[in-house]
C-alpha cells in the first residue's frame, strides 16, 4: 500500500495541562491523538508524579500547517510549566484520516 | 502520662515507624517502589473512608453539637491563611505570589497528619469526636481560596492571559478536586445511608482502615525523604517557618476547639488539622491558579518539613496542649 | 414493608449511594479518576469472590436442591436472547448484526447487578440462596452464544475474511475470558475446598466483599455517566429497549426461580440476574465475532440505560414481584 | 493424618487450588491477566505483613528461645549453596557461572513457599513458631552472597568493566532489595512497636493475610506456567536438579531445626524454607552481580519447577519427615 | 559506532488486536517489538478502555521490505477496527539484529 | 515558530539498568529524558517483567554530538543485557533547551 508523509507531533507535559491540551490540538484540527502516561525529568526537575499524576505524553499525526499551530500554542505554557513539544515525519497510508 | 511517655507512644506506633521505614529505605538508596496505581488507590481508599465514617458519625450526631466546631473550623480556615500569609511577607520577606501560594497550603489541611492524630488518640485513650471528619472537609476549601486572593492582586495578569492561571480553573479544581469529591462525597454517603446500612461495609473501611494507612505511610516516607535533598536549597528559613507556623496555627486550632465545645481529644484533633499543610489538594490548585510560583518550594515545605514535623512532634504537642486547656 | 420503604431501602444503600456519588463527580466535571490497574482489580477481586462463595455454598447443598434452579438458569440463558432479539428485529428494525450484539448482552448477565441484588436482599431480610453465584455462571455463557448465533446469517462472510470476525475465536474468547475463568474457576476452587477450608480466606473475599464493592460502584457511576452523552444520539427507542426488554426478562426469571422452587430472594436474585445486561464477557465476545456492530450502541444500553435502570428501579421491582408471585 | 491425608489436606487447599486454577487459566489461553500494580502490590503487601507478623511475635519471645533456630538458619543459608554449587558442577557439568547463579537461587528463599507452609501448618493443627519469619530474613541474605562469590573466581573481569556486572552493586541490592527492606524493616516495625501496638493493624496484615495470598498464588500460577514452555529446552537434568536439591535441603532444614529445638511445624517450616528457591531477591542480584548467566536456566528452576514442586509434594513431605525427626 | 538506517512501524491498535498483531508482525519477520498501553482517540471516538483493558502501540523496528508487508497486513482491520499504522525512520547500530 | 533540528536517542532496555542508563546520558550532557514503562520481546525473549518490574523506554533530545556517545556507551551493555538504542530526527524550538 502506497504512504504519504504527514507529521507526527509530539507533546511531553505534565499532567495538570492534559485536558487543555487535548482540546487545543482537537480545536487546530487533529482528527485523533494517542495518550501515553510517562515520568520524565527537563530544567524543572522531576514532575511530582505523587500528587499529579504521572505526566503525560499527546502524540498526534496531522498535516504539516497544523503542527505549526500546535507548536505555537503549547508555546504558550514554556514559561511556567514543565512540556516540550518537537516534530518528526511519519509516513501513514489513508492521508485523509490525519 | 507524663510528656515524655505521649512522645514516645507517638514514635513507637506502627504508621510512624512505617514512614520512618520509607525514609531509611530512601536513605539506603533501596530499589523499593510503590506502583503509581497503589498510590492512587490507597489516597481513594482513605478519603472515601474517612468521609464514610465521619458521614455515619453525623447522621446520629444532634446538629446542634456539630453547628459550633463546624464554624471555628471554617473561622480558622480563613483566618490561617492570612497569619501564614503575614509571616511569609513580613519575617521571611518572599514574594506575594509565593507567600499566597504558601498560604493556601498552611491554611488547608493534610488528611493523612489529620489520621496520624485521630490514630494517636484512640492509641492514648484520648479519643475524639466522630464527625471530626467532615470538619477536615469544611477546613479544606476555604483556606486555599484565601491564599489564591491573596496571591491574585499581584498576578491578576494571568487570568487574561490564556496559557497561565485561570481563577476560575482553580476554584473549580478546589471545589471538584478528587480529594474534596471523596471526602465530601463520602460524608454525604455516610450521611445518608446512616450508621445501620453502613454496617456490612465497615469491615472494609473501619477495620481495614489503619493497616491501609500505615502501608499508605510508608509510601510517604519514601515520597516526602526524596524531597529532603531540596532541604538544603530551601535554606533555614523555611525549616523555620515549616515548624513555627504550624505550631502556632495549632495552638489556635486547639484554643480555638476547646470553646467549641469540643472534647480533649477534638481539640487536638482539630489543632492538629489546622497545623497541618495540604499536599493534594492545595497543590493542584496552586499550580492552576499561580503557575508560576515555586512547587520546589511549597512541596518541600509541606511535605519534606511540616508533614514530619506534625508526624514525630507536633501531634503530642497538640494533645498535651489539650489537655492543659481542657482541664 | 410498603412499595415506597422497599425503593427507599435501596436508594439510600451505600452501593446506590456510591454509584451516585460517581455519576456526580462526572456532571460536575470532578478530576476523579480510578487508575486502570484498580478497576482490573477489584472485578478480578469480586469474581473470584463471587465464585469462592458460590462454590463453598454448593459444597453444603444437596444436589438435587440445585438441579431445578440451575435447569431453569440455563433454559432462561437460551429463550431470553431471542426474545430481545425479536424486539429489536420486529420493533426497532434494527439490523441483524447489531440486533445479534444486544440479544448477546442482554441474555447474559451482569455480575454487579447480581451483587447488588444479594446486598438488597440481605438488607431488606429477604436473603437468597448461597449457591445463586453458581447460576450466574450457568446463565453467562449460553446466551452470548446464541446472539452470536443470530448474528450469524448475515456476517457468514466475516468468518472467512481474515482480520474480521472470528467464530472460533468468540467462543474460546466467551469460554476462557477472564470473567468466566475467574468465576467458574471460583466456584471449583471453593466446591472442592468446601466450607471449613475456605473459613480462613473468608475475612478477605467475605468480610471485605460489601466494601470493595461499593468502591467499584464508584467506579461504575464514573464510568457509566461518561457514557450518558452518547444517549443522546443513541435516541428515545434505544431508552424504551434498556428498559422494557429487562423488566419483561425480569418477570420471567422471577417466575421461573419461583416455579424452580428458589427462595423469595433467590427468584427475586434470578430475576434481577436475566433482567441485567453483560457488559465484560458479552462486548469482548461481540467485538471478535461481531466487529461490524457498533459498539456505542451495544455499551450505551447495557451500561448507560439498563444498569442503573436496574440498580435503582429494577431490583425493588424484582423483589416486590417475587413476593407477589411466592405467597 | 495418613500421609494420603496429609496430601490430600495440601491439594485442597485453597492456596494450592488456586494455583492451579491460574495454571489452567495459562493452558486454556485465557486471557485472564493481573495488571503488573496489582502483582506488585501484593507482593509489597505479603512481605510487609510477614515481617510485621514476625516482628511482633519476636516481641514476646524469650531471646533464647530464638537464638538457636537463628544460628541454625544461618548456618544452612551458609551450606546450601555450596550443596547445590557441588551438585551443579559434579554432576550436571554446568560451567561456573550459572552453577554459582543457580546456587545463590537455592540457598536463599521463597517468601510464597514459606508462607504456603505455614498455612499447611495451621490447616492440618501443627503451628510453627510466630518468630519463623525473622528466620526468613536471616536465610534470605547470606545464601545469595555464597552463591555470588562461587560464581566469582570466573568473572572477576566482570568486576572492572564496565556495563557488566559490578560486585558492590550487587551486594547493595540484596541488602536493599525490596524484599529484605520490607522483611526487615517489617519485623523491625513490629518488633519495636511491640504485639499490643500493633493491633489495630491486623484486620488488615493479619485477618486479611490469606485472601491476599490466595489471590497472589493464581497470579504465581499464571507466571509459573508461563514458564513451562521454557522447560522443554531446560531438558530433564533440570528437572532433576529442581526436584532433588530441594528435597535433600528439606531434610537438612527439618532435622537442623529439630535439633535447634523449633517444634514439629517449626522445623517442618525451616525445612521448606530451605528447601525452596528465591525468585525475587536471588534474580535481582544476580542479573546485577552475573549478567552472562541465563535468566532463562535460574527462572525456569526456580519457579517453573520447584516452586509447584515444593507447593504440591514437598511441603507434606517436609512435615511428615517433622513428625519422624521429631518423635 | 557507525548507524545504518532501519524502518520503525509503530502500529496503535485497541487491546483486542494486540496478540493477532504480535504473532502477525513477527511472523513478517520482525526480531523483536516494543508493547506500551496507552489511551487514544481517533475517528472511532475513545476506545472503550475500561472493559477490554487500555489501547496498546506496538513499535518494531524492521527492514523497509518487511515494513511494506506489516502495513499491508494491518490495512485488513482498519475496516471494522480501531487502529493505525504508520512508519518513520530510525538509525541503528547491529543492523543484522533487526 | 521556526524549528531547528534535533536527534531523539531512544533506549529501550530491561529495568535492571533504568538508573544506570539515566545517570548516563545525563553525565553526557542529556538536559532532560522521558521514561516510558513498556513490554518488550527482542532476541532474548520476553523480559521477565514479573520479577524486575517493566522495561523501560528513555527517549532524551540531546544534540547530533551527543548522541553518538550515548549511542556508544549503551553498546557497552549490548552483550549481556536485554537492550536496544536508536537515533531519529526530531525538530523542537528553544533548541538551546537541549
Ligand atoms: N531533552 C529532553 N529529552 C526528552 N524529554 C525531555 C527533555 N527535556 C524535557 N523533557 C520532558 O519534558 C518534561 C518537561 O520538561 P521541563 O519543562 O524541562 O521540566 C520533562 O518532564 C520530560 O518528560
Ligand atoms: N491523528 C492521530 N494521531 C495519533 N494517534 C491517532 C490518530 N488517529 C488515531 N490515533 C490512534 O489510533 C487509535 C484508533 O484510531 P481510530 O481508528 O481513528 O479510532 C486511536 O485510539 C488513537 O490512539
Ligand atoms: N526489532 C525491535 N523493534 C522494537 N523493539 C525491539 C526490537 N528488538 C528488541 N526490542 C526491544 O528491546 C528489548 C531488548 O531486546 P533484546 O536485547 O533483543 O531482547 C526488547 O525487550 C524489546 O522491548
Ligand atoms: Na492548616
Ligand atoms: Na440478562
Ligand atoms: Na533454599
Amino acid at each position: 500500500m502506497e504512504t504519504k508523509s504527514a507529521t507526527m507531533v509530539t507533546i511531553v507535559a505534565e499532567r495538570l495541562l492534559r485536558d487543555r491540551l487535548v482540546e487545543k490540538i482537537r480545536a487546530l484540527g487533529a482528527k485523533g491523538f494517542t495518550l501515553t502516561e510517562v515520568q520524565g525529568q527537563g530544567t524543572r526537575g522531576w514532575q511530582a508524579h505523587e500528587f499529579e499524576g504521572p505526566s503525560v505524553k499527546i502524540e498526534t499525526l496531522v498535516r504539516a500547517e497544523v503542527a505549526e499551530q500546535i507548536v505555537d500554542a503549547v508555546a504558550k505554557y514554556f514559561e511556567h510549566h514543565a512540556v516540550i513539544v518537537y516534530l518528526s515525519d511519519a509516513k501513514v497510508v489513508r492521508l485523509k484520516k490525519f | 502520662m507524663s510528656p515524655a511517655e505521649i512522645l514516645a507512644t507517638n514514635l513507637l506506633s506502627p504508621v510512624v515507624l512505617a514512614f520512618g521505614l520509607g525514609v531509611a529505605a530512601t536513605l539506603v538508596k533501596s530499589d523499593l517502589e510503590f506502583p503509581e496505581a497503589l498510590y492512587q488507590s490507597l489516597s481513594i481508599y482513605l478519603l472515601l473512608a474517612i468521609g464514610l465514617k465521619g458521614g455515619a458519625a453525623l447522621s446520629v450526631t444532634p446538629i446542634g453539637q456539630f453547628l459550633g466546631p463546624a464554624a471555628v473550623t471554617i473561622l480558622l480556615g480563613l483566618v490561617t491563611p492570612l497569619t501564614a500569609f503575614a509571616f511569609l511577607l513580613g519575617v521571611m520577606r518572599i514574594d506575594r505570589i509565593n507567600a499566597g501560594a504558601l498560604a493556601a497550603h498552611y491554611g488547608s489541611v493534610s488528611a493523612v497528619t489529620f489520621l496520624a492524630a485521630v490514630t494517636f488518640g484512640e492509641a492514648t485513650r484520648v479519643p475524639s469526636e466522630g464527625f471530626m471528619p467532615a470538619l477536615v472537609a469544611l477546613l479544606e476549601v476555604p483556606a486555599i481560596v484565601v491564599g489564591l486572593l491573596l496571591a491574585r492582586g499581584a498576578s491578576a495578569r494571568a487570568v487574561r492571559e490564556e496559557g497561565s492561571g485561570s481563577w476560575a480553573g482553580a476554584i473549580h479544581e478546589v471545589v471538584t478536586g478528587k480529594s474534596i469529591i471523596l471526602l465530601v462525597g463520602g460524608v454525604l454517603v455516610g450521611w445518608v445511608a446512616g450508621k445501620e446500612r453502613m454496617a456490612p461495609v465497615e469491615p472494609f473501611f473501619v477495620a481495614g482502615f489503619q493497616g491501609a494507612l500505615t502501608l499508605f505511610l510508608l509510601e510517604m516516607g519514601l515520597v516526602a525523604s526524596r524531597r529532603l535533598r531540596d532541604l538544603r536549597e530551601a535554606g533555614i528559613l523555611l525549616v523555620a517557618f515549616g515548624t513555627f507556623v504550624p505550631l502556632a496555627h495549632g495552638v489556635l486550632g486547639v484554643w480555638g476547639g476547646t470553646l467549641a465545645g469540643l472534647s480533649e481529644g477534638g481539640a487536638a484533633v482539630l489543632g492538629t488539622m489546622v497545623a497541618s499543610a495540604s499536599y493534594i489538594a492545595a497543590p493542584a490548585a496552586v499550580r492552576i491558579a499561580l503557575p508560576e510560583a515555586k512547587p520546589s518550594l511549597y512541596l518541600t515545605a509541606s511535605l519534606g518539613i511540616t508533614f514530619p514535623f506534625n508526624l514525630v512532634l507536633g501531634i503530642p504537642v497538640y494533645f498535651a496542649l489539650a489537655r492543659i486547656f481542657g482541664g
